[in-house]
């Protein structure tokens, strides 16, 4: 499968959430379309095997690569170290603290999907309720900021009363745990917000087996299919989309432009890309994974 | 000489009588656990401070809900154990627990037959057979690597581990069986009974888990095999040169391990209603420090179910209230650590007197028993 | 394939023995590597009667008993049972023939109980599992014939060593088999525990059964024995039936020479108090109330021998591993040279000149995991350290002089310490400690399992060293060892001393004071 | 017992000849590599292999790039033998590794001194060295923990896996400090020389790395430490009567593991330019795996640097190679379970002719010491 055009490194987080998976397979998907060959790897968070990713990728002599990075602070080495190897780094999903490095860091905007989410959250459970949150894992900045634009809107409405919050790592075994000793200590909780789907699933499962699913109001931050079912079940009241799909094949047509004009044609290093929301009114409009035709 | 028997003698043979004597009773038995200490003051310890930390913790609702979150590394504890007393390990439970789930998926979203061209929908009973046999089949891999090829377990369980996992990944690619509540059409509901349940208020994860480890218990006091396993890691060679299968019953024990790891990946896919690659990761850890902590040596041939259970239950209780009182992830960590260790210090502490002569050949192991006469 | 042994005239066994012939090796040989342990061995075991095997240590003893008894394979040659060829698979299998053994070195499980041990790998069923209650009488009836009433619900690390040879020689027992081979059953024993012993074999050969036995202590062997078998390098050397031999037939044909052990060294004038125990105790660890060693004093002098004797659990393992920083006393004081040692590390001590050579090797002993030479040498590492380093070539002389002083049959010290025979793995615990050049040096029963040529170099050795000024503390079970060796001879009983005598005592006169029956 | 040892002797006298006859020559002997099996098959196996799948793999920058990997991994396991070699096991590598790099950004960053009103700069040395005593700091917990108070090395050290791991946490807030470049108005520039330069074309990690090999290396051939470390893991009873101070060692591997694993984090962090609280996260298992692929054994006594590092360079560069030749990430993870589980085989299949005999006495528990007697 040697395609002439070269190859394309594509990095991602974790391929065991469909998430990630989905923004790497449509990375390479785009890439192998316009004729380049796509290696997808996944660094799982772990900056060290990030950076080891990157060198693999320059001794493979990579024409660009599309990172989505394991930490904010932490991959700026990496991403530097591609940068003097002469390697173009495109950024996907999240952010690095540094501008001038990558070609392109084209990200969601998670600030603005949280305040949509929250929104939506607050037209679901009421301007008074006692709710918990479920937060993502500390080292990914994502999980600050969506836990902050939560509590932006939130905050703003004083009878929510944030009784438990606690971190469950993006994970949705812990979200399940968790959310079941949450529920001990609160067991009135009218809603609960969470920083992604896979959290908000496990609490969906804790809820249903105390049987307080239909009291609880549960949103979700992804779009990811499975959170997609369970609104379209009615046990999610909503989830913010994350235009992965399109900033992802961005990404590669970024990168395909830069190798063959050496520009990107963008005025910014960053594009910040609006979540959509996915709530029971529209979810029918989800076509593919991670993509809502509108 | 025999004066200085006889006048050792009652005491000796009590304690020793004694502490056999609890193992052939097999059941808990409460003055006998306060004796024994161990892990069991630390888990009084641990219900006492959250209960005053927090007015929810003591409840019988909370304790069931801890209860069911304990059922899961429970189960990989108790399998865990059979293996720890043969002196080897088993890092692959988190693993097969993860595999053991997306297996049952697999099969509640129908497996289709693409040569008769029809999708088949195995009844709810089969996908628990099944699951626990590819659960067993993984521990019989882990086995023969160990007992016939000698590779050591450490090593062996390793490898399944990261095999196991990249299987379930590559089944799945990466994504989570949603769903597995089943059809009342294709006959194959009722997997969720496993989590959602309760027996007599109990739910069905502790009542299974409390199943295995009473069978666990009786197997070890009660069964040849149970003397089996405490010889082969006391002591292999005597235990090959006095007929004791010592390869068998390292086979079976890694068997017996994968499907306890299967059984656990069945309750929380079922607690969940869905089942993903990536569940149990970790969890190895886990279940080891539940033996550990409940007095059994890594060396093999010292531990038993009871204190594997204590063991077990002052994890969950210690990570659930740290969450129900509301302390900061980070801490939850650090706390963690400090009290496995803490645990396991309890018993060196208790058992000072004793140490001197236990030296550093016992150490390590569980505390030297009373001695007795001679 | 048979070559060697054509030295010797062949003995051939007599026909008309009383009971036929059961069991035979023919033409056995094994080889280990480049070792050949047996060489084309012919050997006859006989229905309701003692075959004793004599031999130096690593003669091949062992391995041909664990041949006869399935734990090994013979390389070739065949087995003989009831004038049928069999080969045994495993010890299992040997058993279902009838035949069962009892190891030289301790085969436990040290976890778990008497009972457990003794029926492991062949459980009594019952209703609901395991049968332990008719185990654990069975157990007790084992116990009760062997004299020793051990619960049987004991733990076997709870155990002193000789208790646990006895568990090892109860469990043999209990199978009940035709053919029982004991290799060394007795090195751990006391001598009244060796009378038991051999009632039990006197009642075992009066049902029928065969019996092939082992040991260093020849006269004891001599006792029980009806035919005597000498191997030597791997062949069989001589066979003769009871009446017509005699200790110096024994010794004879084992070593090649005829020699006694001797008699204390004399001629050298004894200088200051080199180690002193001043009022020590120390308590039971099982019983902190009750104490082992019970405010015992005792000196030795530079250039004397002590003998310590005792019977089993008497407390000399206790004192001698106090004196050596393994245990701490309760009370009292030890002193080295007129200074007060009570306090310092094990490692101070050897480097003060007071080492240990423990009695039980396999636990106390030896690093398995290492070479015969770095075993030799992993006492005075400090001699062949220059600065930081460790010098191979100074360390390769300390361990060439060890395998010379003390006669390990082995070359150079590379070999595995696993490949020793049981007495050369003793030797080498001896080597080790003499290695360090001590001024002090307790030896605690150390001649368990050696032959009477090391022991003889033993003895030498510390002959050698005494007429230079060494001190020696020496615990002994046997009375003869006492007498060849010691200069002063103290008997130990419950933590104290009972008597103390000269080198001139009688066997009677110690045995009479550690209250021992005095025979045997 | 000395049956065990015994019979499995020819297996072991061979072994432990050639084993100490090479460790006598100390250094590298490809003769003797070449002998050994072990590790290297699988190394030269998985070049050839990776060089046929992709032109790129086989190049000297490649194989720096990957070395520098590999330094990293290399770090943790060098320390992880020493431990294991006293038969214990150091579970806290990984955290350590993190922690190191947390304290070293930390004081990149300036330590503030509310006191003085002033914030303090110290040297890149400065932080070097309070990072590897802070390493030390935690390996000596682990130590005293395991030979004062006799807790399991396997829980004393899972204890410390995760305090230190809450600690970094704690100390970062779970963020990652960057910029470790330093400043020259602050005279603390030149952290990033440790991750970034090249010393004769070699990176420096790869530098640091043989360096401290070689130390280990030598100290384990040629000190009485060495001896003491190999008696110790052998017989820890018989080792102490022999005057080895067996306490001191087991603290002391433990803290040069402590060190090493601070050194490790030095590196990665400069590597880097950042750090962050999460790294090294499970690197513990792998550092453990390249232990064992290279020969060593987990019950201790048996083991040596040279094993060590090519079990580590397996791992490495099998992972690199992996990567290189865009393998999806699942397969990533089957492949690097069975190739380690194929690693160790190959050592059992090598020694084949002779596993009859050395039957179940070899393996698992290396003639073990205490059977019988007490
Ligand atoms: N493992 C043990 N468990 C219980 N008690 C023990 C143990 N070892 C020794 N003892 C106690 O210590 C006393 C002295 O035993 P010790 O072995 O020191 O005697 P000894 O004179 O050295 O006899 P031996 O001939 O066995 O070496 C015994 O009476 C016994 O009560
Ligand atoms: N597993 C083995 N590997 C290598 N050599 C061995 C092995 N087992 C025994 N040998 C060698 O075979 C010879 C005979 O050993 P064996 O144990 O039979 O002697 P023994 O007569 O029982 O001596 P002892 O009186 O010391 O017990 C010795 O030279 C010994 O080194
Ligand atoms: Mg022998
Ligand atoms: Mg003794």
């Amino acid at each position: 499968q040697d395609q002439q055009k070269g190859l394309i490194s594509v990095i991602v987080n974790d391929p065991s959430n469909p998430y990630w998976l989905t923004e790497g397979q449509i990375a390479r998907e785009t890439a192998e379309e316009m004729g380049y060959s796509a290696n997808v790897s996944a660094h799982k968070g772990d900056t060290n095997a990030e950076s080891r990713q990157i060198d693999t990728a320059i001794t493979n002599q990579a024409k660009a690569i599309i990172l989505d990075p394991a930490n904010a602070d932490g991959s700026i080495g990496a991403v530097k170290k591609a940068v003097n190897a002469g390697i173009p780094v495109f950024i996907v999903n999240a952010e690095i603290n540094q501008q001038g490095l990558a070609k392109a860091q084209l990200v969601s905007n998670n600030a603005q999907g949280a305040a949509l989410g929250a929104q939506q959250w607050i037209e679901a459970v009421g301007d008074s309720a006692r709710y918990v949150e479920l937060k993502g894992a500390p080292s990914d900045n994502n999980a600050a900021t969506r836990s902050n634009g939560y509590q932006t809107v939130l905050s703003q409405y004083p009878d929510l009363e944030l009784v438990a919050s606690d971190v469950a790592n993006w994970d949705r075994t812990q979200g399940y745990n968790k959310t079941q000793s949450m529920l001990q200590a609160n067991p009135d909780v009218q809603g609960l917000i969470s920083g992604n789907d896979e959290m908000a699933l496990g609490a969906i499962a804790a809820l249903r087996e105390s049987g307080k699913l239909s009291e609880v109001v549960v949103g979700g931050f992804d779009g990811s299919p499975d959170a997609v079912e369970a609104v379209k079940a009615g046990d999610m009241a909503y989830t913010v989309l994350q235009p992965v799909a399109i900033f992802s094949k961005r990404a590669v047509e970024l990168a395909d432009q830069f190798i063959r004009t050496g520009e990107t044609g963008m005025d910014s290093e960053k594009q910040l890309f609006d979540c959509l929301l996915i709530t029971p009114d529209n979810v029918d409009q989800v076509t593919s994974p991670f993509v809502l035709e509108q | 000489m025999s004066d200085v028997q006889r006048s050792a003698a009652p005491a000796a043979s009590d304690q020793s009588s004694s502490r056999s004597a609890s193992r052939r009773a097999g059941g808990f038995d409460l003055g006998r656990i306060l004796l024994e200490g161990r892990a069991f003051f630390a888990l009084i310890a641990i219900v006492i401070i959250f209960s005053m930390l927090s007015p929810v913790y003591f409840s019988t609702s909370n304790f069931l809900t801890m209860s069911s979150h304990v059922a899961i590394f429970g189960l990989l504890s108790v399998g865990m154990l059979l293996v720890i007393l043969t002196g080897g390990i088993d890092l692959s439970v988190g693993s097969t627990m993860g595999l053991a789930g997306v297996i049952a998926g697999f099969m509640m979203q129908g497996v289709s037959l693409d040569i008769f061209g029809m999708t088949l929908y195995p009844p709810v009973w089969a996908v628990v057979v099944l699951t626990c046999v590819a659960g067993a089949f993984v521990g019989m891999i882990n086995g023969v690597l160990v007992s016939i090829f000698k590779v050591p377990a450490f090593v062996a369980t390793l490898g399944t581990l990261y095999v196991a996992r990249g299987v379930a990944l590559l089944m799945t690619d990466g994504l989570t069986y949603n769903n597995l509540g089943g059809n009342p059409e294709f006959g194959n509901t009722g997997f969720d009974w496993l989590g959602f349940n309760r027996l007599f208020g109990v739910p069905v994860g502790v009542l299974i888990f409390a199943a295995v480890a009473i069978a666990c218990m009786f197997a070890l006091n009660r069964t040849p095999f149970g003397r089996w396993v405490y010889a082969s890691g006391g002591n292999a060679r005597a235990a090959e040169l006095s007929g004791v299968p010592v390869k068998r019953v390292q086979v079976w024990v890694y068997v017996l391990s994968g499907v306890c790891a299967a059984i656990a990946g069945l309750v929380l896919s079922s607690q969940l209603t869905s089942a993903g690659p990536t569940a149990g990761t970790t969890y190895e850890l886990t279940a080891i420090a539940g033996v550990v902590i409940g007095g059994a040596a890594l060396t093999g041939g010292r531990g038993n179910v009871r204190g594997t259970l204590l063991g077990a239950f002052v994890i969950g209780f210690l990570s659930d209230g740290l969450v129900i009182i509301g302390v900061s992830s980070y801490w939850q960590t650090v706390f963690m650590g400090a009290v496995i260790v803490l645990a396991v210090l309890l018993n060196s502490i208790q058992y000072k007197p004793r140490k001197k002569r236990s030296a550093s050949a016992k150490d390590q192991k569980t505390p030297p028993a009373p001695s007795g006469a001679s | 394939m048979s070559s060697e042994e054509s030295v010797m005239d062949r003995p051939t066994a007599p026909e008309d023995a009383t009971g036929g012939v059961v069991l035979s090796a023919r033409n056995v040989s094994r080889s280990f590597g480049s070792v050949h342990a047996l060489k084309s061995v012919n050997f006859d075991i006989r229905r309701g009667q003692v075959t004793t095997l004599f031999g130096e240590n690593g003669a091949g003893k062992s391995t041909l008993m664990k041949i006869l008894s399935g734990v090994i394979q013979p390389s070739s040659g065949e087995i003989v049972l009831d004038g049928e060829s069999v080969s045994f698979a495993s010890t299992v299998d040997a058993q279902r023939h009838g035949i069962s053994i009892i190891h030289q070195e301790l085969s436990l499980a040290p976890n778990m109980t008497v009972r457990d041990n003794i029926f492991m790998g062949r459980e009594l069923g019952g209703p609901g599992g395991v049968n332990y209650a008719e185990e654990a009488r069975e157990t007790e009836r084992l116990m009760v014939e062997l004299d020793e009433p051990i619960d049987p619900l004991t733990l076997v690390e709870d155990l002193r060593l000789g208790q646990q040879q006895i568990v090892e020689i109860a469990r043999a027992l209990s199978v009940n088999s035709r053919i029982l081979i004991m290799d060394e059953p007795t090195s751990a024993l006391s001598a009244s525990e060796v009378e038991v012993l051999f009632r039990v074999i006197a009642d075992l050969k009066s049902r029928g059964v065969s019996i092939v036995y082992i040991s260093h202590h020849l006269e004891e062997a001599l006792t029980i024995t009806d035919h005597a078998v000498v191997l030597r390098d791997g062949a069989m050397t001589a066979y003769a039936e009871r009446c017509e031999i005699d200790l110096e037939w024994i010794v004879r044909h084992m070593v090649g020479e005829n020699f006694d052990l001797g008699s204390p060294p004399t001629g050298h004038t004894m200088g200051e108090v080199a180690l002193s125990f001043e009022d020590i105790s120390v308590a039971d660890v099982a019983v902190p109330e009750r104490s082992v060693v019970d405010r015992l004093s005792l000196s030795v002098r530079a250039g004397e021998i002590v003998c310590i004797y005792g019977l089993m659990g008497a407390g000399r393992t206790e004192l001698l591993e106090c004196a050596a920083g393994r245990v701490s006393p309760n009370g009292g004081r030890i002193m080295l040279e007129g200074e007060n040692i009570s306090r310092l590390s094990i490692a101070e001590r050897i480097e003060r000149g007071l080492v240990l050579v423990p009695e039980d090797r396999q636990r106390d002993g030896l690093v398995q995991t290492m070479a015969v030479g770095e075993n030799l040498s992993l006492a005075s590492i400090g001699a062949f350290t220059r600065g930081l380093l460790t010098s191979r070539r100074r360390e390769q002389t300390v361990i060439d002089d060890s395998i010379r002083n003390v006669h390990i049959k082995t070359d150079g010290g590379a070999a595995g310490i696993g490949s020793l025979s049981g007495g050369n793995q003793q030797k080498v615990v001896i080597g080790k400690m003499l290695a360090t050049q001590p001024r002090v040096v307790l030896l605690d029963e150390p001649s368990r399992g050696i032959d009477i040529g090391a022991k003889a170099e033993v003895f030498r050795l510390l002959a050698e060293g005494a007429s230079k000024g060494l001190a020696v503390i020496y615990s002994t079970s046997e009375v003869g060892e006492c007498l060849s060796v010691a200069h002063r001879i103290v008997v130990m009983s419950r933590g104290r001393i009972s008597a103390e005598f000269g080198a001139d005592v009688t066997r009677e006169e110690i045995m009479a004071a550690s209250g021992e029956s005095a025979e045997g």
